[in-house]
């Protein structure tokens, strides 16, 4: 605070910094409304899509677990090396409020029955239901994938515009506020001191004539 | 062939096999330590001790009644040694051969460990555990065909005049497509060239497999929206009743209710009454149940058959099997603590 | 007879359970059963009982019977399998596992090498022996090949529909090897043809490429075989099997060692690991609540009073003895204890064998101790027979005293055969007809009739077949009774009615047939040929009712039952006819040592029969022709939680 | 002139009850076997069953000795 210069020229400066500082968390504050705004529609989506997920991993260990008793599981073993393949995906990015956020490639994994690799003949028809319990699931944790790497994006991106409103509101701007008042204040100040001063000298003069008078 | 002494003898393994009650008993159990307990009483046994060397739990008891499958079908290929009825009952077994067939080829085209392989076989066909093995070791799928080639095996065949397709699609269905197909077509003439009254038995039971394969075909296409023409390639020929053209019927329904409908009158009318919700649900899995159910008991039900005929061992395999898949489903409900309920519901009930 | 039995729940606080089962396995009187499932809906379902130690000891039971397993049988000794075994019932639980452990550890590894060693050798051999056949169906052609360095030899396997291919495959290997080759085909089996061709390794991969693609296949041997000429090939397959057949004999051996040093002791210890596993599997059927255990069974009514007594006396009013009021549906799940006079004891036994009877039935025992030596002795009736038969039996008696059921077989005929004497007396028969023609005896006369069996043939026939009828009715009678008391039991009341109804009309059926046949053959007044007949008319309805149409068929099966104890005076015949000639072919016999020896070995073959036969059909006239009258059997038997005292593994 | 009707007729009775009684009992036998080999504690039982057809060669024996002796 010592090294302010407490002159008018940067009283001025200062106000200057405030408002801009203002403008600035406004800014920053619609900007966190709206990534807010799309953070809870993706939101939404990612808890319906987790419910899903949920719900058809259930059927596909249900439906796993059958087949897994009926059909002995080397059977299910023996199919799997069928259908045993990797997978490639193909990975995109786009812009929220200048957020950069994943698009993966739609790419559907649930297979036709003709697809899997395996004659349908010697598969029993529980087995495809898990195969495809499974590739349903796999695709929507593909899309889940996505929607929470952006969902996860976002809030830091809200998390760190909040801490900047946040700066600005409650350090910068109080503190450039504080730095005005005190110019002002000591300007003011330094004006009574020249008042009272040139008061004092006036008075001086003026007993010093008065002296001369009565001489 | 002597059939006084071998049905006697597998009517007496029959016997043996675990009754209602013992079921029962072991769906009570709390877990699978105590299923072993209980399947330890019985003729399980002896497999139950040797898998036990090596496995424990739910493992132990799987390969338990595996071993026990194969040890089973292998007594009675080894009892009824020699002739005409030797020969149809490995018409039966020889579906574990095209599985197992299948699997050694699947492994190879992904480069599959032969110890994972060989984990995987269930050697209950014609093809023992000496040939698997062998089999397993080829280093490559063409190998493996040119070994079925060089011992004589008839499944070669097939898999040789499909092979440069496979080559040039690098697709698997092909070779496994035409294994199937040739089974069922061989099955059918190895059968029609015996014309006895055993072969006429064992033909109804084909007929019966290639009908439900058929249908279940039929409805597997039609909910997987499967254009006609391709799934025509799937259908098994040499049923009299569900023929080709009886088939593209169904499927040109477009439905599975539609198909459903022209069940009605055949003996396969009770998928028809199937619950509803199984129906708009287009659960395959419901329909193919009752289907092998409705098998599985047609082919137990031969039991009551001619006692001197190649009925009673049919009925046996078909025992034993869904004796060991319902003890397979018991085990496995337990160890996943599946509710009685559902646990029920998938049993085979004979 | 059987024991009524009850059903008693045991409760009492858990720290008491060790004991509890203690003094109930020392009574020796109480079936246990599951006390965890429910007996009525609605009950709630107990908590069941888990023993600690069961798991290790069945680990450690099964682990033993599968090193079992891998072992050869070496020489089996039961006894010392028993001294071994008694000393280990000496041990503690903690102790015997232990030992047990250490056993498994010494062994498990090494034979489980062992045998996996000798199963892959063995799987090989199979394998070889698939090699050599075709190796030996290609020899002849490649003999017909030049040999030559540097060339490579491959034999393809084409399906016979594809067997133009060969032309193809020539013109291309000419195009590949430019000429450097050598084809020749020839006919496999019908399906198949052989094609050899050499060339030069140059080519090789190209070639190979080439046939990869084409719908033939090549013939694979094992890797160490290639490139060697198929004669060679096939000497070393003969090597090699032979070196497989010496190791795994020297495998065999091996094992057999282990097997001679520790059989015995494994035996003895899966012996009793097993038992112990099942006297602890007895907890898994107790139910528990937090404090107090709950223990269900059945016990024979008078054992009851005296076992309770001893419960309440020992915890001091702390256990609970509860007697289950059951109805008779419940009842009929009763185990089946059979509480029979000694003299039944054997009987009772056949019965077992065949199919225990169910706890609510009546028990046939009792009425086969009557009449299955009976009919033994009128088959036989030979003094002689009778004599040597009782020698017989006792002296096996004696010898075998260990085996049970030889004793019950010996029980029974010895009952038998003092009928078989008097009925020799009856007859006046001692070895055959040898007695009367000593004048040592003569034929009794009875009723007017003189029991010589040869002279007195329809006499016999008619006294067999009067047997017959009673035996039969008397079955049915007991067929009313059981039907009767199964009434009680709701499910079953219908089925009981019917068969009441069946067996009462058969009843009538067979006096009125009895009535007619008798009226027509000895000319009695017809107003009783009349009342049969009228009989038979008014009991047809009542069989129908009971049995519908199916009961129509059993009318003749029951006449041709009765008919079938024509079978007790047909068997004597056949046995005095065979004494006689006996006799006489011994005294037409010039020599009289001669005569005396062929005589002798006839009447033992006679003896022979006569014990087996007489004895088979007796028992067949009670269990085909009476038992199927009235008996279902198919009861489980009534097994106390004690120790099982001479059990031997089966 | 000796009748001879008489005992071929008790021969044809007993000879054909005896045969019939064999071929029966070949098969029983056989399946008895079987059963036995399965389970050996139906030993006893078996043996009763394998004596079952033994009805047709008495019927057969009783039938002959009545020919013989009422007709004679």
């Amino acid at each position: 605070m010592e090294q302010i210069n407490p002159t008018r020229m940067e009283l001025i400066k200062k106000n200057a910094q405030i408002r801009l500082a203002e403008q600035g968390r406004d800014l920053l504050r619609e900007k966190m409304d709206a990534l807010i705004q799309e953070f809870f529609n993706v939101m939404e989506s990612v808890s319906q899509s987790r419910g899903e997920l949920e719900r058809i991993s259930d059927a596909a260990q249900h439906a796993l677990l059958i087949a897994l008793a009926i059909d002995d599981p080397v059977t299910l073993k023996s199919a799997s090396f069928a259908t045993r393949r990797g997978i490639t995906l193909d990975i995109k990015g786009k812009n929220v409020m200048g957020v950069p956020v994943p698009i993966i490639e739609k790419k559907r994994f649930v297979k036709s029955l003709l697809e899997r690799g395996y004659s349908i003949l010697g598969v029993s028809g529980r087995i495809d239901e898990a195969a495809e319990k499974y590739e349903a699931e796999l695709d929507l944790i593909i899309t889940l994938a996505e929607t929470e790497t952006s969902l996860r994006r976002l809030g830091n991106e809200i998390q760190m515009t909040r801490r900047r409103v946040n700066a600005l509101e409650q350090v910068l701007i109080p503190e450039l506020k504080r730095q005005a008042k005190y110019i002002e204040i000591t300007i003011d100040e330094r004006d009574r001191e020249d008042l009272y001063r040139l008061k004092k000298v006036k008075k001086i003069i003026e007993r010093k004539k008065k002296a001369a008078e009565i001489m | 062939m002597e059939y006084a002494y071998v049905n006697a003898r597998i009517k007496a393994m029959k016997s043996r096999l675990l009754d209602r009650t013992l079921l029962e008993q072991l769906i009570n159990k709390p877990d699978i330590d105590s299923i072993i307990t209980e399947l330890e009483k019985t003729t399980y046994r002896e497999e139950l001790d040797r898998a036990g060397v090596l496995f424990s739990g739910i493992n132990r008891i799987e390969v338990a009644i595996r071993n026990d499958l194969v040890k089973k079908f292998r007594t009675i290929l080894n009892l009824i040694k020699g002739g005409e009825s030797e020969q149809l009952i490995s018409i039966i077994l020889q579906r574990w051969d095209i599985q197992n067939i299948k699997t050694i080829l699947r492994g190879k085209n992904i480069q599959e460990n032969p110890s994972e392989i060989l984990e995987c076989l269930i050697p209950a066909g014609e093809l023992d555990e000496a040939a698997l093995t062998e089999l397993v070791k080829q280093p490559d799928i063409k190998a493996v065909i040119d070994l079925l080639a060089t011992w004589g095996i008839v499944y070669a065949r097939p898999l040789a005049l499909n092979f440069k397709e496979f080559t040039d699609t690098g697709d698997m269905v092909v070779l496994e497509y035409a294994l199937d197909t040739f089974y069922y077509e061989d099955a059918i003439s190895g059968v029609k060239a015996a014309e006895s009254e055993d072969a006429r038995i064992l033909m109804k039971m084909i007929i019966t497999e290639i009908d439900i394969n058929n249908i279940k075909t039929v409805l597997r296409a039609i909910r997987d929206r499967i254009d006609v023409e391709e799934a025509k390639r799937y259908f098994i020929n040499g049923s009299p009743d569900f023929h080709a053209g009886k088939l593209i019927s169904m499927m040109k329904t477009g439905t599975i209710e539609g198909a459903l409908k022209q069940l009605e009158k055949s003996p396969y009318e009770f998928i028809t009454k199937i619950p509803k919700e199984y129906i708009a649900a287009e659960k395959i899995s419901a329909f193919e149940k009752e289907l092998e159910q409705y098998l599985i008991k047609k082919a137990i039900s031969q039991f009551m058959g001619d006692p001197l005929s190649i009925a009673i061992p049919i009925a046996y395999i078909w025992a034993k099997y869904s004796e060991v898949t319902n003890i397979r489903v018991i085990a496995r409900s337990i160890f996943m603590e599946v509710p009685e309920k559902e646990l029920r519901e998938a049993l085979i009930s004979v | 007879m059987l024991q009524k039995m009850v059903k008693i729940q045991v409760l009492g606080p858990k720290k008491d359970l060790h004991n509890v089962l203690d003094l109930l396995y020392a009574r020796g009187t109480v079936h246990i059963e599951d006390a965890s499932v429910p007996t009525a809906p609605g009950e709630i379902s107990l908590k069941r009982m888990t023993a600690e130690q069961v798991g290790d000891i069945a680990i450690a039971h099964s682990k033993i019977g599968g090193i079992l397993l891998t072992l050869p049988k070496s020489v089996y000794d039961e006894k010392a399998v028993a001294y071994s075994y008694s000393n280990l019932q000496a041990i503690s639980h903690e102790d015997l596992l232990v030992k047990a452990n250490s056993v498994i550890n010494e062994l498990e590894t090494a034979t489980k090498a062992l045998a996996k060693e000798k199963s892959e050798l063995e799987l090989a051999l199979i394998n070889l022996g698939r090699y050599e056949k075709i190796i030996e169906k290609i020899r002849p052609l490649e003999t017909s090949m030049p040999k030559l360095e540097g060339f490579e030899v491959t034999v393809l396997l084409i399906q016979k529909e594809f067997k133009d291919i060969i032309d193809i495959i020539r013109n291309t290997l000419t195009e590949i090897t430019k000429r450097q080759f050598e084809l020749l085909s020839a006919e496999l089996d019908e399906n198949t043809i052989a094609a050899v061709t050499i060339f030069n390794k140059r080519y090789s991969d190209q070639v190979h490429s080439y046939f990869f693609s084409q719908n033939v296949n090549e013939v694979r041997l094992p890797p160490e075989y290639l490139g060697k000429p198929f004669n060679e090939i096939f000497a070393l397959i003969e090597k090699k099997k032979d070196q497989s057949t010496g190791e795994i004999s020297k495998l065999n051996a091996e094992l057999g060692k282990i097997s001679s040093k520790w059989y015995i002791e494994l035996t003895a210890l899966h012996r009793i690991l097993g038992e112990r596993t099942d006297e602890l599997s007895i907890f898994s059927k107790i139910g528990q609540t937090e404090y107090t255990f709950v223990l269900a069974g059945w016990i024979p009514k008078k054992s009851l009073r005296e076992t309770r007594d001893a419960l309440i006396d020992t915890f001091a009013g702390r256990v609970i003895v509860n007697e289950l009021i059951l109805t008779p549906d419940e009842m009929a799940e009763a185990p089946t204890f059979y509480d029979n006079p000694r003299f039944v004891k054997p009987f009772e036994f056949l019965m077992r064998v065949v199919s225990p009877a169910k706890s609510t039935e009546f028990d046939p025992s009792p009425v086969m101790a009557i009449f299955l030596p009976l009919f033994f002795g009128i088959m036989v009736g030979d003094m002689g027979y009778g004599l040597i038969i009782l020698v017989f039996a006792l002296i096996m008696k004696w010898k075998f005293a260990d085996r049970d059921w030889l004793q019950h077989l010996m029980n029974i005929l010895i009952i038998g055969a003092i009928w078989t004497i008097f009925f020799g007396w009856l007859y006046g028969e001692i070895l055959g007809d040898m007695g009367e023609h000593m004048g040592w005896i003569e034929p009794q006369t009875l009723f007017g009739v003189s029991w010589n069996r040869i002279d007195a043939m329809v006499p016999f026939l008619i006294l067999s077949v009067a047997i017959g009828v009673f035996h039969v009715i008397l079955g049915l009678v007991l067929g009313i009774v059981n039907s009767y008391t199964e009434m009680s039991c709701k499910r079953h009341v219908d089925k009981a009615k019917k068969h009441i109804c069946e067996k009462t009309g058969m009843i009538i059926v067979i006096i009125g047939l009895i009535l007619v046949i008798a009226g027509m053959v000895l000319a009695l007044p017809a107003a009783l040929v009349t009342t049969g007949a009228i009989l038979v008319i008014v009991a047809i309805p009542l069989i129908f009712i009971g049995g519908g149409a199916f009961g129509m068929f059993e009318i003749m099966g029951t006449v041709s039952n009765i008919l079938s104890y024509s079978r007790i005076m047909a068997i004597g015949m056949a046995s005095v006819i065979l004494a006689a000639v006996a006799n006489k072919l011994g005294g037409m016999m010039e020599v009289a040592l001669v005569g005396v020896i062929i005589a002798v070995l006839l009447h033992t073959l006679n003896l022979v029969l006569a014990m087996f036969s007489p004895f088979l059909h007796s028992l067949r006239l009670h269990l085909v022709e009476f038992d199927s009258k009235f008996y279902e059997g198919g009861g489980k038997m009534y097994k106390p939680f004690k120790k099982e005292n001479g059990e031997k593994p089966t | 002139m000796v009748d001879f009707g008489i005992p071929i007729g008790a021969g044809i009775a007993f000879g054909l009850g005896a045969l019939a009684t064999g071929i029966a009992q070949s098969k029983i036998g056989a399946a008895g076997a079987g059963t036995i080999a399965e389970k050996p504690e139906m030993f006893g039982l078996m043996i009763i069953l394998v004596a079952i057809p033994e009805t047709l060669v008495i019927l057969g024996f009783v039938v002959a000795s009545m020919i013989m002796i009422m007709l004679v």
